[in-house]
């Protein structure tokens, strides 16, 4: 018997089929992974299970027996609980507020906050999370956010735990420990729903894999029995390179310099500290560090979002310090922000005017006081084409856009206007691998053409695979340089730990 | 001209149209509402009264009501005088009738009220009464005041009016003046109130039309007086409202009705109510007992005075 | 080529008329309250507003200032920023028209007038440079200072009417305009005049900065989502600011045409709240351009039908602001979005019943 | 006079406190409420009419609210149910009710304008004994009528509900993040429906503090404004049920202060714009003051 089972349920908006006579299976007690292409639908289907969204025809069993799950309350009545691929959280609440949200704990009518912190400080610990309930959400890096978002159904105790891209936004080592406590939840009872593209992830934990492809299922498989690259060819339906080939580096002129970067906010908190580097022609700089260290500061200031309190940014020889991302991009430096849909995107608007928003002045889409909407189409038709996006219907917003195709949008748009720099940040977060090879080409087709590229990523490997040189950032600062390809991922470890004296732990362990 | 000969049997029409307050403002409209109804009773004639929604309909208003073939179309709204002057020669056979405001064409005619005087006698009771110590409702401080609604030269005319009344009897005494910035807020017309009578004022004399029963309520609960303004406002707190300025503008609609009858209006192009036949102190029913006979008196006086000449009271409005 | 869509199309038309005819079956049901008979009430509002020449440009020119008034609180509400402060602007643009319209003497027609509509603008413009400013630099709430500045506007109108530019003849208005600042009417026995004309140009040049410029590019962003615009280059304060004048300025127009068009003199509290009805007028027009000149055209409609119905049958005054109120109810209800949740909604109750 | 300044303040400011505080709740469920005023209105009118035909005060209250939650039912409908816009509906709740009002007067009662008569009963100044012993205090608080005491109690309730009950976590979850709120089972369109309510409630009070408290009468569109000062009373206060009173209040402040000042050789119009200018500085200052150090490019996302 299975705990989930769906029936031939298929959901459209409007013309467009995005779950196609899906019949899902999940047993009991096991974790199940689906994968698929950015798009393939795998959203979708789980939203239908948590009541998000109604589907078209088709039925929904579970333990068994027919179920209409209409809202959220109707799924957590029935066990399931899902965490969201993008968050659902309130910015100005605090953490325990966050997941207790629904379940306030009360003495009479007021809301005993005492033991609500009480009881999420528990929580926390005893899946061993490294974060303060007392934090608002509007102050914490993304990563927190993924954790409260499983800390709040984990406290809910429901049966089935759906997770949607939950490792996307985390460190290597909080993936680990995120699929350790999945393991304890599947030995505790639990059934679990996980969506990844990160194919280890999926060896590394789940017992069985449906696949989904353009909104069909193409295949259940038992994990044991498949390889990644059995996976890979499975969602994509051709081969793909997990790793993505590159020459030798010809390095050039300096192109990009920051020198003693600092960031002090009003709080008199040094958000960067002296950071200094320089980006050469036809190389891929990595930035490499936990979350939380200052890549973001370090980011908004180099794209013109946040003005530094002191130093120096060069670009060409040009002193481009606190230049807004308007001059930024007129100089020939395209960003990839890492927020997508607070920086990146809008998702109200077309695919089409996304995919100027930037270069909007420029007269790729007419003359500055006109606007020729042939061009602006043109422009969009070619972006789909060559960047290969996924698109229901051209003509739509940029919000139906699956998260990965979303993605894709922006790098079309920034890398389209042939920039001699590329700011990435995150350029793969929540990406497939199809899409992810697809964006690692493209970047290092730029460094192939004497161009550079500064990359930050939370993702090891990504970093690694990239990059010809990296620096980790800690606490703000730059605490070291390697090279990468003769760096190990041990190393970067430590150095992402705070740790440079390697010897002092050695002697000390 | 076929008006003047069918006149006898002929049942006239007369129509009004309201200034922006509307009717209900118990003062100004209401006022010209009541004329109007005389003129239905004891005239026998048609009567009509429309309140356009706003000054720019006011062309609309009165072009409507010259075609539907009123005799006398009458504006109570001054800010039709520019229209009028486009509208009234379109319709010769009409006659029309503006007030406070001259409008020079042959079929119209002007009538203008002399507030100001009548003020001026308000302003002279008041200050006769305000170091009264034989009415229990003022106090032995020289203090008066009076509240306009929006600061104008036409509201001010009032004012100054009153001002030069009370300085006639006393130019010692002090006119607080204040203004509530609308003609139908009436709480802020009670706290403007409550704040003069707590600075000394025991008359207030009371400019604001909505507002005014605002100030009404406040003379109630601290017993003292309130003067009312354009028609006899007595009654609505009796004892407390000393007098009403009244403008008779009832008397000049029903003194309009029978010139239109008696076919002599045609003549009128400009008519100036004074004291006697257009602005005056209402009879004070319910406070005539409360006052010594030498006030009224001197009230008479000084009303001859004015018609005389004797007294100037200076119009503000017309600078 | 994209199909035309005749079902949702004649959709659409009967969602818009729907709730018109439901808003006149209570009003009629309120007329006969009233003692009045509503088929001689409508019928009378019927011919006064579309029935001839004079009664459709009356309608018009009911329809003009709360065109412009209209397009003004698009640019901003476009844009996410609630300047509700349209009313003083356009007091202040009305001022400063007039003020230019009594004190120039001399001067060719044409050019006084445009003369007038530029002072017009740039009164309109700077005052809610404030507001903007504000926002901009400080991020201080528009709405609140909008709503403040409104009184300000107001009370700085009367003053200088009152006492600078007093015309001396006994009513808050100052001294006439001269008569080369007419703008003229089109025919003697109705009030429209050029304004109208000019109202339907700004309807062009707004429709033409949405759609084709830059500006209108960047509204649409930063309506939607501010840190994007940042992010892509836009200067959200820098735009904040413009944007702000840009509705101010459109206001400005407003009074110009009111002034210039209507009442050749600046008279205190000339308008019934024409700030207000811009506002309804922007939204039921969803922001943009062309349906806001639908939107303002019922509302012509409505009003100038409204006073006739007042005028010829006696309906109390207040009886036609119900049926607007109610009119304006119906229409706010995006009925082609609901509709299918009420479906949906339906289907769901009927096979809940049907399982248990 | 600092004395008599305060406690006209205090007065002047409760039926602005009322709607304010009644505002703040839609305000944070993220239901923009124009319709205050409209509320207010409605509820002043009721509250009159009710008591001119009961005499009993209590029986205006209940008139009042009754009246005042069907217009905030029609707001519901129309903004919530049907997904109209908030501030169109609102707009209509206005026009609506002025019309109604007027319409009803005439038609029902054969006034125009003004309904005032002796029949109508307001409420009566409470005057605490206690109050008399402690200086300065004491008369600022002293005598007023009963909603002003009752808003001083209601500004601490609502405090305590949107901060420290589920409800109030509710409120600001939808406001703050619908998806989240829905996410977790929050019946967002309930919370919405409510909050219109109790901003309906509040009104209703606010209504009948002017007409039964402040005065006894109703006179058309006596609101005069009052609910948009509220609604920027709420802005002012940044949404914190303090600083609405706050600034609530400091609008009373300012309009005594104005009226007490128009006796000053200045044109009645200036002084008149104090209130409005002041609040204007007031809060460009606290803006600037914040912009201090501010690093973050771009106008930020309220
Ligand atoms: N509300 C919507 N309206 C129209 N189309 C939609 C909507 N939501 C999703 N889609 C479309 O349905 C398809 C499936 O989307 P879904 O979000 O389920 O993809 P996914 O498999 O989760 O992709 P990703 O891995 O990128 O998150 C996409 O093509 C998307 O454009
Ligand atoms: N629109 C107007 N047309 C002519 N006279 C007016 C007008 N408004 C006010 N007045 C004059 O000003 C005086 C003061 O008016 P009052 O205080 O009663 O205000 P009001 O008539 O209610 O004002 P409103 O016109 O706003 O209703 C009135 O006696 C009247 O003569
Ligand atoms: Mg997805
Ligand atoms: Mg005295």
């Amino acid at each position: 018997m299975y705990i989930i089972e769906t029936k031939n349920l298929t959901k459209k908006f409007g013309d467009f089929t995005a779950n196609n006579n899906i019949n899902l299976q999940v047993k009991k007690g096991e974790i199940h992974a689906i994968v698929g292409e950015n798009g393939a639908g795998k959203s979708t289907l789980m939203n239908m299970l948590y009541g998000l969204l109604q589907p078209t025809e088709g039925e929904i069993l579970i333990k068994g027996k027919h179920v209409t799950i209409k809202n959220p309350r109707d799924a957590i009545n029935l066990g399931i609980g899902m965490v969201h691929q993008h968050f659902k959280l309130v910015p100005t609440f605090t953490i325990f507020e966050n997941i207790l949200l629904g379940d306030e704990l009360t003495k009479g009518i007021r809301i005993n906050k005492k033991k609500e912190i009480k009881v999420v400080k528990e929580l926390i610990d005893k899946y061993g999370f490294n974060i303060n309930p007392k934090d608002k959400i509007q102050n914490v890096p993304i990563g927190t956010e993924q954790r409260v978002e499983i800390l709040k159904m984990l406290y809910r105790n429901v049966d089935i735990l759906i997770l949607d891209e939950p490792t996307a936004v985390l460190t290597p080592q909080e993936v680990d420990e995120l699929l350790i406590s999945l393991n304890e939840l599947r030995e505790a009872g639990k059934t679990i729903i996980i969506i990844t593209h990160k194919l280890g992830e999926v060896k590394k934990c789940s017992d069985s894999v449906t696949v989904i492809r353009k909104g069909e299922i193409v295949s259940r498989v038992e994990t044991n029995d498949v390889t990644e690259k059995d996976l890979a060819k499975l969602m994509v339906g051709r081969d793909v390179l997990l790793q993505v080939e590159k020459s030798e580096a010809k390095i050039g002129e300096k192109l990009f310099t920051v020198n003693n970067l600092s960031v002090t906010n009003k709080q008199k908190i040094k958000l960067l500290n002296n950071v200094n580097f320089t980006v050469k022609r036809g190389e891929i700089l990595g930035v490499a560090g936990v979350e939380g260290n200052g890549q973001s500061q370090l980011i908004k200031v180099i794209t013109g979002l946040m003005k530094c309190t002191n130093g120096k940014i060069t670009y060409k020889g040009k002193n481009i310090t606190n230049y807004p991302s308007e001059k930024i991009r007129k100089l020939g430096i395209g960003i990839i922000p890492e927020d997508r849909y607070k920086h990146g995107l809008c998702r109200n608007m077309k695919i089409s005017e996304n995919l100027m928003a930037g270069y909007h002045d420029t007269n790729k889409f007419g003359s500055t006081y006109h606007y020729n909407y042939n061009k602006i189409k043109t422009n969009r038709d070619e972006l789909i084409d060559d960047f290969d996006i996924r698109v229901g219907s051209a003509d739509g917003n940029v919000g139906q856009l699956s998260g990965g195709n979303a993605q894709k949008v922006i790098i079309a748009r920034e890398l389209s206007m042939n920039p001699d720099l590329v700011i990435a940040s995150q350029p793969t977060r929540g990406v497939d691998i199809g899409s992810i090879e697809f964006i690692h080409k493209q970047l290092i087709k730029l460094r192939n053409d004497n161009k550079a590229v500064l990359v930050v990523s939370s993702e090891l490997s990504e970093i690694m695979n990239l990059s010809d040189r990296i620096i980790v950032m800690y606490k703000g600062s730059v605490i070291g340089e390697v090279n990468a390809k003769e760096t190990t991922k041990e190393e970067l470890g430590f150095l992402m730990a705070g740790i440079t004296d390697r010897s002092e732990v050695e002697n000390n362990g | 001209d076929t008006k003047d000969k069918d006149s006898e049997d002929k049942t006239f029409k007369v129509a009004m149209v309201t200034s922006a307050g509307g009717l209900g403002d118990r003062s100004y409209n209401d006022s010209g509402y009541e004329g109007l109804k005389k003129i239905e009773k004891d005239l026998g004639m048609e009567i009509k009264v429309v309140e356009p929604a706003d000054v720019s309909e006011g062309e609309k208003y009165l072009t409507e009501l010259a075609k539907a073939g009123y005799d006398l179309v009458c504006t109570l709204e001054y800010g039709h005088a520019d229209v009028l002057a486009t509208v009234a020669p379109q319709f010769p056979d009409t006659r029309f009738a503006i007030f406070n405001i001259v409008v020079d064409q042959p079929n119209v005619t002007s009538v203008i009220f002399k507030e100001h005087e009548g003020s001026f006698l308000a302003g002279a009771l008041a200050a006769m009464v305000t170091t009264d110590e034989s009415i229990d409702k003022t106090n032995d401080q020289k203090v008066i005041s009076a509240i306009g609604g929006v600061q104008s030269p036409g509201i001010d005319k009032f004012i100054v009016g009153y001002e030069e009344g009370a300085k006639y009897i006393d130019p010692e005494i002090k006119v607080l003046k204040g203004y509530s910035n609308s003609f139908g807020d009436p709480a802020k017309g009670k706290e403007l109130a409550l704040v003069q009578i707590d600075q000394g004022s025991d008359v207030v004399y009371q400019i604001a039309g909505g507002t005014g029963e605002g100030i009404f309520e406040a003379v109630k609960d601290k017993n003292v007086f309130a003067i009312g303004v354009d028609s006899d406002q007595d009654y609505i707190v009796p004892g407390n409202i000393l007098t009403s300025m009244m403008k008779r503008l009832d008397m000049a609609m029903v003194m309009l009705a029978e010139k239109l009858e008696d076919g002599t209006i045609d003549d009128q192009n400009l008519i100036e109510l004074g004291l006697k036949e257009g602005t005056e102190l209402s009879p004070m029913e319910h406070t005539k007992d409360m006052l010594k006979q030498e006030y009224l008196d001197k009230l008479e006086e000084i009303k001859e005075k004015i018609s005389n000449g004797e007294i100037k009271v200076t119009d503000v409005s017309k600078e | 080529m994209a199909k035309i869509d005749y079902k949702q199309i004649s959709k659409r038309v009967f969602y818009l008329i729907l709730p018109v005819i439901f808003a006149f079956i209570v009003g009629a049901i309120l007329i006969i309250i009233s003692g009045h008979n509503p088929i001689e009430a409508y019928s009378a509002m019927f011919r006064g507003a579309l029935v001839g020449k004079s009664a459709l440009y009356n309608t018009l020119f009911s329809a003009t200032p709360i065109i412009v008034t209209g397009l003004a609180i698009s640019v901003a509400f476009k844009a996410n920023l609630f300047n509700m402060g349209v009313e003083g602007q356009m007091y202040l643009g009305a001022f400063a028209a007039a003020y230019v319209g009594f004190t120039l003497k001399g001067i060719p027609t044409v050019i006084h007038v445009l003369l007038c509509i530029v002072a017009a603008i740039i009164a309109g413009g700077l005052f809610a440079l404030i507001p903007g400013v504000l926002k901009g630099r400080f991020n201080v709430n528009e709405m609140v200072v909008t709503i403040m500045l409104n009184y300000v506007a107001i009370l700085l109108t009367d003053y200088l009417t009152n006492f600078v530019f007093y015309s001396g003849e006994g009513y808050a208005a100052t001294y006439p305009i001269e008569q080369s600042a007419y703008l003229p009417r089109f025919m003697k026995t109705s009030q429209l005049n050029f304004a109208f004309l000019i109202a339907i140009v700004m309807v062009c040049i707004v429709y033409y900065i949405f759609k084709y410029t830059r500006l209108g590019f960047e509204i649409k962003a930063i309506g939607h989502n501010v840190s994007f615009a940042e992010a892509t280059g836009m200067n959200t304060r820098k735009k904040t600011i413009i944007i702000m004048v840009v509705s101010g300025m459109l206001a400005g127009v407003a009074g110009a045409g009111e002034i210039l068009g209507v009442h050749h003199r600046f008279i205190a509290g000339f308008s019934p709240g024409y700030g207000w009805d811009g506002m309804t007028i922007a939204l039921l027009g969803k922001n943009n351009p062309i349906g806001i000149l639908i939107a303002a055209l019922f509302f012509g409609i409505l009003k100038n039908g409204g006073s006739t119905m007042e005028l010829m049958v006696g309906v109390p005054r207040s009886l036609i602001s119900i049926i607007q109120g109610l009119i304006i109810f119906f229409l706010a209800v995006d009925y082609l979005n609901t509709e299918f949740s009420f479906m949906s909604r339906l289907k769901l109750m009927f096979r809940r019943k049907v399982r248990s | 006079m600092i004395e008599a300044i305060l406690h006209t303040s205090l007065r002047m400011a409760t039926p602005i406190v009322l709607a304010a505080l009644g505002g703040l709740f839609t305000h944070k469920a993220n239901v923009l409420n124009i319709a205050l005023e409209g509320m207010m209105l409605i509820g002043a009118f009721a509250g009159v009419i009710a008591s001119f035909a009961t005499g009993s005060i209590f029986i205006a209250i209940i008139s009042a609210i009754v009246a005042s939650m069907l217009f905030a039912l029609l707001f519901n409908v129309f903004g919530i149910t049907l997904k109209g816009n908030f501030i169109i509906t609102g707009l209509a709740v206005n026009i609506f009710a002025a019309g109604l009002t007027s319409f009803v007067l005439q038609v029902a009662f054969g006034r125009r304008g003004v309904f005032s008569d002796p029949k109508i009963v307001g409420t009566t100044p409470i005057h605490i004994e206690f109050l008399d012993k402690i200086p300065f205090i004491g008369p600022i608080l002293n005598n007023h009528s009963p909603m002003v005491y009752v808003s001083i109690i209601i500004a601490i309730l609502v405090y305590f509900v949107l901060n420290h009950t589920k409800y109030g976590i509710y409120v600001r979850a939808v406001g703050e993040n619908e998806e989240a709120a829905k996410a977790i089972g929050i019946k967002v369109n309930r919370i919405k429906y409510s909050t219109v309510y109790i901003s309906a409630i509040l009104c209703a009070l606010a209504g009948i503090n002017l007409s039964l408290g402040n005065l006894t009468m109703f006179v058309e569109n006596m609101t005069n404004g009052r609910g948009f000062i509220a609604l920027a009373a709420i802005f002012c206060g940044r949404g914190t049920t303090l600083g609405t009173y706050v600034f609530s209040f400091l609008f009373g402040f300012a309009d005594s202060i104005q009226m007490r000042l128009q006796n000053l050789n200045i044109p009645g119009t200036f002084i008149q714009m104090i209130p409005f200018i002041f609040i204007v500085l007031v809060l460009s200052i606290v803006g600037a003051v914040r912009m201090i150090g501010n690093l973050d490019r771009g106008i930020k996302d309220e």
